[in-house]
């Protein structure tokens, strides 16, 4: 049926988009849905922006400068900017959108907790002072949609969550709930009209249904996509174009180290040992992933070599005798929300079965899981951190004795000396050798076992002129239909 | 011909036996009921020796050898994580079936408790269980189970609880209106008349009479307990992963419907031949017990 | 004479009215129970990852949850009876508007799927009763218990293995509302209500069977026999008119069980309807949306069997004049 | 003589292996009526059916012949020909007139079908017949009764409407299938005059089938006596009751119970008073689709029952009868009144123990053998309940001692204790469920119709055995029964009941011989008289 997309996207030569589930809501500030922020992606903009290099370029800010003190940024706003329902962007509505941020402590609030204080000296500049330097800034501010910058109006009004009103290349035009998302082309987009008039974003779970879909011409792009299928579909390209691209993005495993025996390092390291890291990412990603030990995929500048660990189950062994533990039972929560844990966790659970460790899997939906690391009910956990640019934004968090996200309880004084530093350190060679530092000890001592580097897999029309990004951004601004 | 004296002795005319035994011998000249019979005694046995007589372990990864096609060494084929569907559906058996009888024994419990208090009470206490039951009676099954497993998360003891709520109503009022029908029988009644209690009436001559009621309608509620159980795996929210139920494969089968044919095919076929055969069961069996069905298999028997 | 009547069916049906009210009232306090049955803080869970303590606050007193239970329970019951059924937990806007966004699509669902239904039941419960004992009797039954024994969900993933991957026939989700398109509509609506159809009609089939067969072993069954009446009009006029009494009930209570028991085909075929706001409100812990959807579909329920019982008054002559 | 409507040869009809019918032979001749008698299961309705080639059950064949007079062989036709003569040459009467009618089809409809399809009739035409019709059955105001309904129709005037519609195209044969056994005896004469005067007029020809010996006199001409698919005799009306020729012949017409023919055996000498009630008032509330209503089932009803002595109670189906031994025996609540046994209070009874020992005095025997006993215990359980209850015996010895004396006293085998009821015949059971009322030594036995559903023959002997026992234990009877001939032959006082109050209460001997109440006089008039009426004629 072919053609039919443009039935359904309403406007004829608009682009039908497929993604895999409904946002929760559409106030970028609340969400934290990326399914939400693929569609605020379009919607929203920030003050910088990453290309596709994930290096910060200009966005609403055209420019701006640092002090010498390396503690006063001035950002000069573009002049030109209205928001979708015609009013004028300036810099209040930056000093709102940050302020609602730290001072609602919503979920991002720690991406700007380096901030002192937020001025307008005009209506077109805006004045941060941070309280020590802080290299990261940049990449906090405009790494992802969190920080998009909102009309107060808006927000007020209540209509954010359904009805979002940016300064993005797409305004919002219907929303059908449970079906699709309609955003038409913003013609006074600071960066130039997009070249497609609207963009459709359906909700299809289903990732088979997806690419039939795609295969039949009713949606134009999707990221819906099992990782079992990508090997079939890169023999498709007739009907559509697969682009995969490594991420960012990482999996870990992490045992509590606030209970027996878990606080033994090697018990961990013993678990570390008999993992089968490439059955893993075979049965998870279909080999679409790349299996490491560390964060950081080898393709980032922030990358460090490190090997330690093999699948060896008599090491294994040989740690647990040493540490004198015998038959465990392990409590391992990972989250039906992320089917891909679910199948991991079924994995280790057979790996860590020889040594006589039987596991227990709790697959909780996601804010149960939430709450259940916070509270450390848990033996071992598996997660993602997705969506990563600076190092510092998930070492520290992660890792730091005081870190946000540390519910393993690791502390260890010399990484969080160490972090320390390397948050503030501004030369880019030197914090690179502090993190690959302590990014090993952290690999050691077993706080982390990291598993994998997802790729980011999306299915697309051969005719669209797309291209896939790292940070999973979906842009639709740039492309155009080829004919 | 008028003139024909037939020997006439002191007996009276017999009536048609209508016993037990005969009913035995009625379900089981049904070739149907039979057949289901057998496929049910075969999913029971499975469901206890099924552990022991797997071929292979059935949390056994092996993600070299995932989604191979069924084969001498894996008659079902193996699934995404290289398992062998034939040892987890066997398995799979104790886990649906378990789910299945804990949850009608639930319903059958608390509803046969409140039928057989309302139908043979009656009066006010009557009025306001069945009000009760007209409103757990109001919510559809799959939504009340899913409210139920909402409040207290997924996982196996709230899947029975929740299937075992939905499917009281319907033991209540089976129960209730059995309990009615057979309590207004004379010989409930010449109870009544001779001061027996209220015990002994419930036991001795009601709870029999409704037995084969409850039996069919207990087989009938099993094949939907199967489904119910099925389609809360199959939504992710019923028996929670590695433990294998039929409908969790079927749940993990969606990814793989173009590839691997037979991730979906054997589970499915499963649950589908168990309730059929529940469901033929209890259909035979209402056969017998429904009196005018039954006469009409004893013509049929002995033409 | 017939203001008589017209007063025995007016009596019959505020019988049935007021009893319908009792028990949408019970059914309003088990709903409004749901979310104090959580074990645990049902904002806490519900908030999740979005968790602040201002959030919190904010949710407490929007959902009204810090105020006395009795009184909750009287402004939960006052205002669903207005219509208001709270605000989402998730995306903040009112249930009512969620949900009533979703009904159309799952009523298309649900009617066509009843249609589907009613046309493979009427037809093959009819002959297989009058038909009974013979083959063709024994294949309807088997089919039909066939019918029963399938999960629906699996027969949609056959469904669209077979109609989209293989054949390319239909397409396999999606939803395009009846006013914008009718034929889309009907293209997109074919699968899932098919698949409804199919489980809903061996079910009516069954008791389709057995209301005809009641009603031919019936006295005047014979009677009409006995007049020599042509064989259609004793199985129209006599049978089938008769048995259709009992097949309202139950196309009544099919239509009500669809209405809420199409949650997994709704899952299957990314359909947009109230059945998939459900799933995704339980998987997001979403208690006014579960409560408010429960509500609705309860609702609708009770509301179709006093549409069944009217329809009752209507053909039943011992009801309207009695 | 002339050709006959119906000639059947050897008809027979099998279903599976069980020979359901056999052999019958019989002609009828135009305005003549032929009666089939026997008792329940002797294949009179089979007879018909499968002469008419109206049998409908599942594997059912039938041989033999049933020539019509035009030529049309009715066995193995087609259906097109069958379906050519019902109605128009046939009209069927069946026994149960609530379930006969079509209940959502008018009244009108229901009678102008077989007109419609056999005679073509216009609508118009057809209804002016329906009228008719309805008129000539003695409907009231048949006009508003076309568009009425079978519900708003009393059981008589069902019935009624059933023989005008069998009637509608004129038939030259009419087949009455017990047409009568579901009404009251009142009600019964009423129709036997109605078609008796119909055949007059129109000259058809009858089938009349009946278990009832005494009606078959009233209608018939020629008798076919049937007994376990077989015709033991046939013969003019006359000829079977003045020299049957058959022992079952000779037999039925002497267990047929007739006025005037037995008294019961003396009462005991001024004997005291047991059962006092006073004023009996019992109402139920019924809920129907559209509302509840209430039913005044006893009004205002006095009567004593004496020691030794049988109290009558008759009346018609719905009089109250039954409502009445239910507040005795506690089943049902009463409104008001009090009821006074030996010196305890019926009604003001509580606790436990003092309702126990209640029971003990009044015990009870139902009308229907076949449910009045639980399928699933045995004889001996059955009887050994109320000792059990009662702790009447010592221990499981005592009780199966004891119930084998029950046995015995009833007139049944001890070894039956072992029995199921679906082992016994209709009347053993009966005895079962006498020994069991027995069992608590009581010193009223209610007695609710326990001999309508038996057979004649084996309702006579079960009168006899109540008889024994009240001669043997001194037992008092409260005897509930709506065929006067037996009343007559049991009971010493006599309780006429109609619509739930007393019309007449009098010792048996003066109300039969001079009844006071013209409902009374109506029912004695409705009996069935000793004699066929086409020897009194
Ligand atoms: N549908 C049936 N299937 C099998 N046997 C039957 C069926 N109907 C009747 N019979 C048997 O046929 C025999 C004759 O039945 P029939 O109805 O002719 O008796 P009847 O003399 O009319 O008795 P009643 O006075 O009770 O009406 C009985 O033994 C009965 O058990
Ligand atoms: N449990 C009950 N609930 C409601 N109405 C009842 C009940 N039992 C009896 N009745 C009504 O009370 C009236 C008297 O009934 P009862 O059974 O005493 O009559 P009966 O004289 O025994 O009749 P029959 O000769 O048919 O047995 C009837 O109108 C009946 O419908
Ligand atoms: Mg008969
Ligand atoms: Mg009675
Ligand atoms: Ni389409």
């Amino acid at each position: 049926s072919t053609g039919e997309g443009t039935d359904l996207g309403g406007t004829s030569g608009g682009l039908v988009a497929a993604i895999a589930g409904e946002p929760d809501q559409l106030d970028p500030h609340m969400t934290t849905s990326y399914f939400a922020f693929q569609v605020l992606e379009n919607v929203y903009d920030t003050l910088v922006e990453p290309d596709e290099n994930l290096e910060m370029q200009p966005a609403l800010a055209q420019s701006w400068e640092l002090s010498d003190d390396q503690l006063t940024w001035t950002f000069n706003l573009r002049d030109d900017v209205t928001f979708h329902d015609g009013s004028e962007f300036t810099a209040d509505d930056v000093l709102y959108s940050y302020n609602r941020i730290i001072d609602g402590e919503l979920s991002n609030a720690w991406r700007l907790s380096a901030i002192e204080d937020i001025t307008a000296p005009d209506e077109h500049t805006v004045e941060i002072t941070v309280s020590q330097p802080s290299p990261n800034l940049l990449s906090n501010l405009g790494g992802f949609k969190g920080l998009a910058i909102v009309q107060q109006a808006n927000v007020d009004s209540g209509d954010i969550t359904t009805k979002p009103i940016g300064t993005g290349p797409f305004a919002l035009e219907s929303y059908t709930s449970g079906d699709s998302i309609t955003l038409t082309a913003n013609e006074k987009h600071w960066a130039g009209a997009p070249q497609i008039p609207s963009v459709t974003f359906r909700f299809i779970s289903e990732g088979s249904t997806a690419i039939a879909a795609l295969k039949g011409g009713e949606i134009d792009w999707t990221d819906s996509i099992p990782a079992q299928q990508v090997e079939g579909l890169s023999a498709d390209s007739e009907v559509l174009t697969l682009g995969q691209t490594p991420s960012n993005d990482y999996w870990y495993l992490t045992l509590n180290q606030n209970r027996e025996p878990w606080n033994d390092v090697r018990v961990r390291q013993a678990i570390a040992y008999a993992i089968d890291r490439d059955a893993i990412v075979q049965a998870t990603s279909y080999g679409t992933a790349a299996a490491n030990q560390l964060a950081i995929p080898v393709q980032s500048v922030w990358y460090t070599e490190y090997d330690t660990y093999s699948t060896d189950l008599d090491r294994a062994q040989a740690l647990l005798d040493e540490a004198g533990v015998g038959d465990l039972t392990l409590d391992l929560m990972v989250s039906s929300d992320y089917p891909e844990t679910v199948t991991a966790a079924q994995i280790i659970a057979d790996n860590l079965e020889p040594l006589g460790i039987t596991v227990e899997i709790r697959s909780p939906d996601f804010a149960t899981w939430l709450d259940e690391q916070n509270t450390g009910e848990f033996d071992m956990l598996m997660m993602g951190w997705l969506g990563n640019i600076d190092p510092d934004d998930f070492y520290y968090a992660q890792h730091h004795s005081g870190g946000a996200s540390n519910a393993q309880g690791y502390a260890n004084s010399e990484v969080d000396d160490l972090l320390d530093q390397a948050r503030t350190e501004t030369d880019a060679d030197v914090r690179q050798q502090l993190y690959g530092e302590l990014a090993t000890i952290i690999a050691d001592e077993a706080s982390y076992i990291y598993l994998y580097n997802p790729s980011v897999i999306q299915a697309w029309n051969p005719d669209l002129d797309y291209e896939v990004r790292g940070d999973r951004a979906v842009r639709f601004r740039d492309v155009s239909f080829g004919e | 011909m008028t003139n024909m004296e037939p020997s006439l002795t002191e007996v009276e005319p017999q009536p048609p036996t209508t016993s037990r035994v005969a009913s035995w011998r009625l379900l089981l000249s049904n070739p149907v009921t039979v057949i289901s019979a057998i496929v049910l005694l075969t999913v029971i046995v499975v469901a206890f020796i099924g552990p022991w007589i797997a071929p292979y372990g059935i949390n056994k990864t092996n993600v070299a050898n995932a989604l191979q096609p069924p084969s001498g060494a894996h008659w079902f084929g193996t699934d995404d994580l290289g398992r062998d569907i034939f040892s987890r559906v066997l398995v799979a058996t104790q886990v649906s079936l378990k789910v299945a009888v804990v949850s009608v024994a639930i319903a059958l419990g608390a509803g046969l408790l409140i039928g057989v208090v309302a139908g043979y009470r009656g009066g006010w206490l009557d009025m306001v269980l069945m009000r009760v039951v007209d409103v757990m009676f109001a919510f559809p099954v799959l939504l009340l189970a899913l409210a139920i497993v909402a409040i207290l998360g997924p996982g196996l003891t709230t899947t029975m609880l929740a299937i075992g709520v939905v499917y009281t109503p319907i033991f209540a009022r089976v129960a209730r209106a059995s309990t009615l029908s057979v309590s207004v029988e004379p010989f409930v009644q010449v109870s009544r008349t001779m001061g027996t209690g209220n015990g002994y009436i419930l036991g001795r001559h009601i709870l029999p009479n409704i037995a084969g009621t409850l039996i069919v309608q207990t087989s009938l509620s099993l094949a939907f307990a199967l489904l119910a159980e099925a389609a809360l795996s199959f939504l992710g929210l019923g028996v929670q992963p590695p433990q294998p139920s039929w409908g969790r494969m079927l749940f993990d089968a969606q990814g793989f419907l173009g590839q691997a044919w037979w991730m979906s095919v054997f589970p499915g076929a499963a649950i589908c031949l168990t309730v059929l055969a529940f469901n033929l069961a209890g259909d035979g069996m209402r056969d017998v017990l429904d009196p005018k069905q039954r006469t009409m298999l004893e013509a049929r028997r002995k033409r | 004479m017939s203001a008589f009547l017209r007063n025995s069916t007016v009596r019959f049906l505020a019988r049935r009215l007021a009893y319908s009210a009792i028990v949408l009232a019970g059914v309003m306090v088990v709903v409004f129970s749901l979310v104090h049955l959580v074990p645990g803080d049902p904002i806490r869970i519900a908030l999740g990852t979005r968790y602040t303590p201002e959030a919190y606050d904010a949710l407490l007193v929007a959902s009204g949850l810090d105020r006395p239970l009795w009184e909750q329970f009287f402004s939960y019951i006052g205002s669903a009876v207005t219509g208001d059924l709270g605000v989402s937990f998730r995306n903040g806007s009112p249930v009512t508007v969620n949900l009533l966004d979703r009904l159309p699509a799952t009523a298309s669902l649900a009617v066509v799927g009843l249609i589907v239904a009613l046309l493979i039941s009427v037809p093959a419960g009819i002959w297989s009763a009058l038909h009974e004992g013979r083959v063709s009797d024994a294949i309807v039954r088997v089919s039909s218990q066939f019918g029963v024994s399938v999960p629906d969900f699996w027969m949609g993933m056959l469904m669209i293995t077979l109609f989209s991957s293989v054949l390319g026939w239909l397409p396999s989700s999606g939803y395009v509302p009846l006013t914008e398109d009718p034929l889309l509509w009907l293209r997109h609506v074919t699968l899932p209500a098919v698949t409804v159809g199919i489980v809903a009609g061996a079910i009516m089939t069954r008791y389709i069977r057995a209301a005809v067969l009641e009603v031919a072993a019936a006295g005047y069954v014979r009677t009409a026999r006995s007049k020599g009446l042509a064989p259609a009009v004793i199985t129209f006029r006599h049978i089938v008119r008769n048995a259709l009494i009992p097949v309202l009930t139950i196309a009544g209570i099919q239509l009500a069980t669809i209405l809420g028991g199409v949650i997994v085909v709704e899952v299957v075929f990314a359909w947009p309807g109230i059945g998939r706001l459900v799933f995704d409100a339980v998987a997001a812990r979403d208690y006014p949306l579960i409560q408010g959807a429960v509500l609705l579909i309860a609702a609708l329920f009770l509301l179709i069997n006093l549409i069944v019982d009217v329809l009752y008054a209507v053909v039943d002559p011992r009801i309207r004049l009695s | 003589m002339s050709t006959p409507v119906i000639s059947v040869r050897d008809l027979g009809v099998r279903i599976g292996a069980n020979r359901i019918v056999e052999g019958m032979s019989f002609d009828v001749e135009p305005g003549q009526t032929l009666g089939i008698v026997g008792e329940s299961g002797s294949g009179k309705s089979m007879t018909v059916l499968a002469a008419t080639g109206l049998i409908d059950v599942p594997g059912a064949v039938v041989a033999g012949s049933s020539l019509l007079a035009d030529g049309t062989e009715l066995v193995g036709a087609r259906e097109r020909t069958m379906r050519r003569v019902h109605g128009k040459t046939i009209g069927f009467v069946f026994q149960d007139p609530s379930t006969s009618l079509n209940p959502l089809l008018t009244l009108e409809r229901q009678i102008t079908e077989s007109l419609q399809a056999h005679r073509g009739l216009t609508r118009r035409a057809a209804r002016t017949r329906a009228l008719e019709l309805l008129e000539a059955v003695g409907i009231p105001e048949p006009e508003a009764r076309l568009d009425g309904y079978p519900h708003q129709l009393s059981g008589g005037q069902r019935q009624r409407v059933m023989i005008a519609i069998a009637l509608a195209c004129d038939p030259q044969l009419l087949i009455a299938d017990e047409p009568t056994t579901a009404l009251d005896v009142t009600t019964q004469a009423q129709i036997i005059d109605l078609v008796r005067d119909l055949q007059r007029d129109r000259g058809t020809a009858v089938v009349w089938i009946s278990h009832d010996l005494g009606v078959i006199g009233q209608v018939a001409d020629e008798v076919t006596v049937m007994r376990t698919g077989a015709s033991v005799e046939q013969a003019p009306i006359t000829d079977i009751y003045d020299a049957p020729r058959h022992s079952y012949t000779r037999e039925l017409l002497a267990a047929r119970p007739m006025l005037g023919k037995a008294t019961p055996p003396p009462a005991p000498e001024a004997p005291e008073a047991l059962l006092s009630v006073e004023g009996l008032d019992v109402r139920f509330t019924v809920g129907s689709a559209t509302g509840r209503r209430t039913v005044h089932a006893v009004d205002d009803v006095s009567f004593t029952v004496k020691r030794g002595t049988t109290l009558g109670l008759v009346g018609e189906s719905g009089s109250g009868k039954s409502t009445v031994a239910g507040a005795l025996t506690g089943l049902v609540p009463p409104h008001a009144g009090t009821a006074v046994i030996g010196d305890r209070s019926i009604f003001d009874a509580r606790g436990r123990s003092v309702t126990k020992a209640l029971r003990r005095r009044i015990s009870m025997v139902f009308q229907d053998p076949f449910s009045s006993l639980n399928s699933r215990n045995t004889v001996g359980t059955a009887i050994a309940e109320p000792l059990r209850v009662h702790r009447l015996a010592d221990g499981r010895s005592g009780r199966e001692h004891r119930v084998a004396q029950l046995l015995e006293l009833v007139g049944l085998p001890t070894d039956f204790a072992r029995r199921y009821p679906h082992e016994l015949s209709g009347g053993q059971r009966q005895r079962v469920s006498i020994a069991r009322a027995l069992a608590v030594e009581p010193e009223l036995l209610i007695l609710d119709e326990s001999t309508a559903s038996l057979d004649v023959s084996v309702q006579a002997k079960v009168l006899d055995l109540l008889k024994r026992l009240q001669a043997e234990l001194g037992i008092a009877y409260l005897f509930i029964a709506h065929d006067l001939a037996i009343v007559q032959e049991m009971c010493h006082e006599v309780l006429v009941m109609r619509q739930g109050r007393a019309v007449e209460y009098r010792p048996a001997v003066e109300l039969f011989a001079d009844p006071e109440d013209e409902y009374t006089r109506r029912l004695l008039d409705a009996v069935p008289p000793e004699r066929p009426r086409a020897a009194a004629s």
